[in-house]
């Protein structure tokens, strides 16, 4: 029995790269042999679902990017999964960037779901009026007037020559706002500078860091339901019934996670086992 | 009501305000008439804890754990003759942690001035490595201790996040400071830096408001000063009136606050019940 | 995929695989992905910030394409400090003016923000680094003015109000849904966990039990943090390894295969040089 | 001293105040100045300090380059990166297209167009009958150099089409696909950053072996509330049958009643009491995988993310958002000076 609880506290110990092996394996088996667990959506996710299906086609969404690559895996899934189930709507969208790197986000969900899936056409059903640095004080811009913030879009042409600007001046036009937001400026700074001030719907998805931040809005009402890092991204795309990267994930993520849990129960054993010890010598 | 002149200054303003509402007040947003008296009276509020510290009325402050470390970190780095890495946050000088780390940085400088311990500053901001340098610079200069500050001290790596973090790290990895110290505003990049300071044995004090962040410092480092604890560290520390006066201030607004949410559950019981009609959160507008 | 594509997927499995050799040890591989991160990501962002809001929003507004022919001295001049720019800068003063949408004559007024920028960056040098407050005062004062309403608003009224739960019409108890119980807790954690940080009476005898209860809601909180933050954390690996696979297919060469072989038998040799330099 | 310190203080508290009760009026003059023109001057100075965080690290890898500091090589590795991407920003465009407007024979154009967009000549022709009267043909991918689309320009003129030679306009080249800046983005920031990033899994897991321990109670109900979130929102944590749970909770039982009485006796009585009637209800309801709910992971970890969650995070919102307002106030009524390093 001694010899036993020599191994736990020696194992305690373990060289961190051992570990670092043991976690790049449990992530990446997964890839390569999926095991298809199946999805049950919780029911933030359910509620952004029910706030997009509430919308009729040719309502204008406000579509705002706010992370960048080294977020995009959790985030990035959920943006496509969205314009895909408001471009379905026939959905009028709008697109704008609080972080430079969003813009690129925001470029290639396009070019994925508004050009090659669904063919839509650039400044009648979609445009990109692309980044502004300035952070809440451009939602506070565009709350005014956005035209004061945006003269030209993301690809140059000039406001008043694209025709769903026509009559589009404020944030108050819209009908349903969305923040894909990775931490700040994100979904805070949309809450406090655009959703409370003008009443608009808003959802929004973040990163899973970024949820508890925000779950008080949630429940108070402020925000109308959150789509939680890749799992969230996971079940809206099972609800809008296509399956994209983030379900090819989440077999790698439910593994990860026993392992992760593994190592915190053992961890504490030999935490235990370490502390008796020194407590008995 | 000891404080005349601040109950006179607030009746005036009280008068001419009713005097423009009765006036028809031209171009008030109406819809935000409880968010203008929120501000009013929480402003106030603040100002005259202020100015009752400012009189020097004594002020009871209960004690933090998280700081009595801070003092015993910069000890053991003196005895080890080893440097305290100080780490004021990722974002810029208009987040208020960030201000808050700059203050409680100064207060590190004292000490490290008066053991004569090396400290090392890497900021991922101009603006805040601009101020830092100026907080380190004045409190070597109270200490009396001029010649022992250098430029070098607050240096700046690199905007972007991540950058920034592999930088400290490998400063961490290099100097092997005896205490880490991280306080301001951070993100992901948090665990990064308590991982890296774990590995090196180095004693770590966090102080953060970012509410995803903490999580983490509580669990990987030895001390953590939860949100609001933070912000009152650098009133502790800064033994300044006003910064006292304003912790003060918020105590009496979450007492306020607090009574606010318990009257408003049962006075929206009564409403719901049909006992009153008057419908508080209708009143309690979000604009 | 043509060249540009290929050659690219080489160059970012590379410095993925660089950073990720970080795991093994600081070595000149991560040194050198680090560095050319910290140098692309200053000039990236110094490209973003001056071409989505200095050139059209600051420029545009100064020097806008004016209609006609330009009279008057003062514009003139104006236009002629313009075209002495263009002649240095062609690509980012083109000829004739700035056509962004901002009308035809030049507003003045911007030039007050144009000082204030310019003065920020002569503080790159030391002993005018006091120029740069003018500029840091204007956003600090700003930023302090859209915080205060906004974090007031939000933050503190909305969660006051949603704090005021009602206990009416819904079941005694519920998992998923609302119920009084769990409207009781909230506002008992809500309540207790404000009280933790009250700093104006010591946390001790029945006040200290009260902050205890209200210290084990913050925990349950942290915790859900703590969870997500691992599932994040997950997620963006998955992210990044699924991107290796990719860059890994034939239609790349194999490029991460190859790159992780070369640099394993290069990380091999460095530490064993290494040991070598300490023995020897 | 009037400009190092009273003009800077006056500037925050009339920006401050101007800015706080804008939100109050809506007379038309100063809420545009307010609304708009105040948060553009935001904007722009906001993009300077960019600027000026970037001239900073410049002038720090300079120095360490000039003053042969350790790891010199490395910083002028940096500053190169950093000329790479001023470069790709500024001076070289990297996206040239060309554009065939209308042509009289196919074939011959097709053949100059074919080893372009290397197809096979057939499909090449087809492109050019299929394309719209008045409508022009892009070719797909630009060219990196002006040198080389003009080449391809002047060659399909020379067989008889009519074709000319568009640059990506500067300022819009950042988001358009094939220019170098977007080259840069796509293959060097994007890997870089996200890698960055992604090493977080790695440190969380060995913090995880090695640094979350149970040292007091409140330490215990994070890790366990933890535990039960990252359970209980993935998929696997439907598959863990509820029962499972049920008798870990019987062991934790009896471990609390152990350390608490120290007696033996109890503890067995506790722990086999428990187990027992966990079996026997199980075999009574026929084990259902879900029931009862409250032992069920993803149910359980729904109840804490939704009432004791949220009251935890709204304490420590209210109280962040009570602090950031008092901050803020100091600034405006010129108390809180340290951004001006005081």
């Amino acid at each position: 029995m001694e010899k036993f609880l020599d191994y736990i506290v020696k194992a305690g110990s373990l060289d961190r790269r051992v570990i670092f092996l043991v976690i790049a394996l449990v992530v990446i088996l997964p890839l390569f042999f999926p095991l298809g667990l199946p999805i049950r959506p919780t029911n933030s996710s359910q509620d952004v679902y029910n706030a997009v299906e509430k919308l009729k086609a040719g309502d204008k969404a406000l579509v705002s990017f706010e992370y960048g690559p080294s977020t995009k895996p959790e985030i990035h899934p959920m943006s496509v999964a969205l314009l895909r189930h408001l471009f379905q709507k026939d959905v009028k969208v709008y697109i704008t960037c609080l972080w430079p790197d969003g813009q690129f986000m925001a470029m290639e969900a396009l070019q994925q779901v508004a050009v090659n899936q669904y063919d839509k056409e650039y400044g009648v059903d979609y445009v990109l009026l692309g980044y502004r640095p300035g952070a809440e004080a451009v939602i506070k811009g565009l709350v005014s007037n956005i035209r004061k913030v945006f003269t030209v879009d993301a690809r140059g042409n000039f406001l008043d020559d694209i025709p769903m600007m026509k009559d589009v001046n404020q944030v108050a036009d819209f009908d349903y706002l969305f923040s894909s937001s990775a931490g700040y400026p994100g979904t805070v700074e949309w809450v406090q500078y655009a959703a409370d001030p003008t009443g608009v719907t808003m959802s929004t998805g973040t990163t899973s860091i970024q949820v508890n931040e925000v779950m008080p809005y949630v429940q108070s009402g402020q925000i109308v339901g959150i789509l939680g890092g890749m799992p969230g991204a996971a079940e809206y795309e099972s609800l809008i019934g296509q399956p994209g990267i983030g379900t090819s994930g989440m077999d790698a993520q439910s593994v990860a996670h026993l392992v992760i849990v593994a190592f915190i129960i053992f961890g504490n054993i030999s935490f235990f086992v370490e502390r008796r010890r020194a407590k008995k010598y | 009501m000891k404080d005349k002149q601040f109950w006179s200054v607030a009746g005036t303003i009280f008068v001419l305000f009713m005097i423009y509402w009765f006036l028809g007040h031209p171009h008030f947003v109406v819809e935000r008439a409880v968010m203008f008296w929120a501000i009013l009276v929480v402003g106030g509020v603040l100002i005259y804890s202020t100015r009752m510290a400012q009189r020097g009325e004594k002020i009871f402050l209960r004690s933090i754990p998280g700081l009595k470390a801070v003092e015993e970190a910069v000890g053991r780095s003196t005895e080890m003759g080893k440097p305290v890495l100080y780490v004021p946050g990722i974002m810029d000088m208009d987040q208020v942690e960030t201000v808050a780390g700059v203050v409680v940085l100064g207060h590190v400088a004292k000490m490290t001035a008066r053991y004569e311990t090396s400290l090392n500053v890497p900021v991922s901001r101009a603006i805040v490595m601009k101020a830092a340098r100026e907080s380190c610079r004045e409190s070597y200069l109270i200490e009396g201790r001029p010649d022992l500050f250098h430029d070098d001290m607050v240096h700046y790596l690199t905007d972007d996040q991540f950058a920034y973090a592999a930088g400290v790290n490998g400063i961490m990895l290099r100097e092997e400071p005896a205490a880490c110290l991280y306080m301001g505003k951070f993100y992901a990049e948090s665990l990064l830096l308590a991982e890296t300071g774990n590995s090196i044995g180095a004693i770590q004090i966090a102080g953060t408001a970012s509410p995803s962040q903490i999580p983490f410092f509580v669990t990987a480092c030895d001390y953590t000063l939860i949100g609001e604890e933070f912000f009152a560290a650098s009133a502790y520390l800064s033994q300044e009136p006003e910064l006292i006066g304003g912790v003060k201030g918020q105590d009496y607004l979450k007492m306020i606050a607090i009574t606010m949410m318990v009257l408003g559950a049962v006075i929206n019981l009564f409403h719901d019940l049909g006992w009153i009609s008057w419908d508080i959160l209708g009143y309690l507008t979000v604009q | 995929m043509n060249g540009s594509e290929i050659f690219g997927a080489w160059v970012a499995v590379f410095l993925t695989l660089g950073i990720f050799s970080y795991l093994y040890k600081d070595n000149p591989f991560y040194k050198i992905a680090e560095h050319v991160f910290v140098g692309v990501s200053a000039g990236y962002w110094m490209a973003m910030a001056f071409w989505t809001q200095v050139q059209p929003n600051l420029f545009g507004r100064l020097w806008p394409v004016p209609e006609g022919e330009v009279s008057g001295f003062l514009m003139r001049t104006w236009y002629g400090v313009y075209n002495a720019m263009g002649w240095v800068l062609p690509s980012v003063f083109p000829a004739g003016g700035i056509d962004k949408g901002h009308g035809s004559d030049p507003h003045f007024m911007y030039l007050l923000p144009f000082a204030l920028g310019i003065m920020m960056l002569l503080s790159v040098a030391s002993k005018l680094s006091w120029l740069a407050r003018m500029g840091i005062a204007y956003t600090v004062g700003m930023a302090a003015g859209l915080r205060a309403y906004a974090f007031l608003n939000s933050n503190v009224l909305g969660q006051i109000k949603g704090s005021a739960v009602s206990f009416v019409d819904m079941p005694w108890f519920s998992l998923t849904g609302v119920s009084v119980v769990n409207n009781i807790i909230i506002l008992v954690g809500t309540v207790t966990g404000l009280l933790y940080f009250y700093f104006s009476k010591e946390h001790s005898g029945s006040f200290g039990k009260v902050t205890r209860v209200g210290i084990y809601f913050l925990m349950i909180s942290f915790g859900a943090s703590f969870g997500f933050a691992v599932m994040g954390r997950i997620s963006l690996l998955i992210g990044r390894f699924t991107d290796l696979i990719t860059y890994g297919g034939p239609t790349y060469n194999h490029a991460s295969i190859w790159v992780l072989l070369v640099m394993i038998v290069l990380l091999a040799v460095w530490t064993f040089k290494g040991k070598e330099k300490q023995v020897g | 001293m009037f400009f190092k310190r009273q003009l800077p203080i006056a500037i925050a508290a009339t920006i401050g105040f101007l800015t706080l009760f804008g939100w109050f009026v809506d007379e038309p003059v100063i809420k545009s100045f307010v609304d708009d023109d105040a948060t553009q001057w935001f904007d722009i100075l906001a993009s300077f300090a960019m600027f000026l965080g970037a001239l900073n690290l410049l002038k720090m890898q300079a120095l360490k380059v000039v003053k042969q500091q350790k790891g010199w090589p490395y910083a002028a590795l940096a500053i190169a990166g950093f000329m790479f991407s001023f470069t790709a920003g500024f001076i070289l465009l990297g996206s040239y297209n060309v554009e065939i407007s209308q042509y009289d024979d196919p074939a011959k154009v097709a053949t100059v167009l074919a080893a372009e967009i290397n197809l096979d000549q057939k499909s090449a022709e087809n492109i050019l009958i299929a394309m719209p009267e008045g409508d022009t043909y892009l070719i797909e991918t630009p060219y990196f150099t002006k040198k080389g689309a003009d080449k391809v320009v002047a060659e399909i003129n020379a067989a008889g089409g009519m074709a000319n030679m568009r640059a990506t306009e500067w300022g819009s080249h950042i988001s358009t696909r094939g220019s170098l800046f977007n080259w840069m983005f796509r293959f060097i920031f994007t890997p870089l950053s996200a890698t960055m990033f992604a090493l977080l899994a790695f440190f969380v897991a060995s913090a995880s072996f090695r640094a979350f321990k149970i040292r007091n109670f409140e330490a215990t109900l994070l890790l366990i509330s933890g535990i039960i979130i990252m359970l209980g929102r993935v998929p696997i944590g439907g598959h863990i049958s509820a029962w499972f749970i049920l008798y870990i909770v019987v062991l934790a039982l009896g471990a609390g009643v152990n350390s608490y009485w120290k007696d033996r006796t109890y503890t067995l009585v506790a722990v086999v009491g428990g187990l027992l009637m966990v079996t026997i209800a199980g075999f009574i309801m026929g084990w259902p995988v879900d029931q009862p709910a409250i032992f069920y992971l993803p149910v359980l970890q729904d109840w804490i993310y939704n009432n004791p969650n949220v009251a935890g995070a709204r304490a420590i919102m209210i109280g962040i958002g009570l602090g950031i307002f008092a901050t803020s106030i100091r600034y405006i009524l010129g108390i809180e000076k340290s951004y001006i390093g005081e």
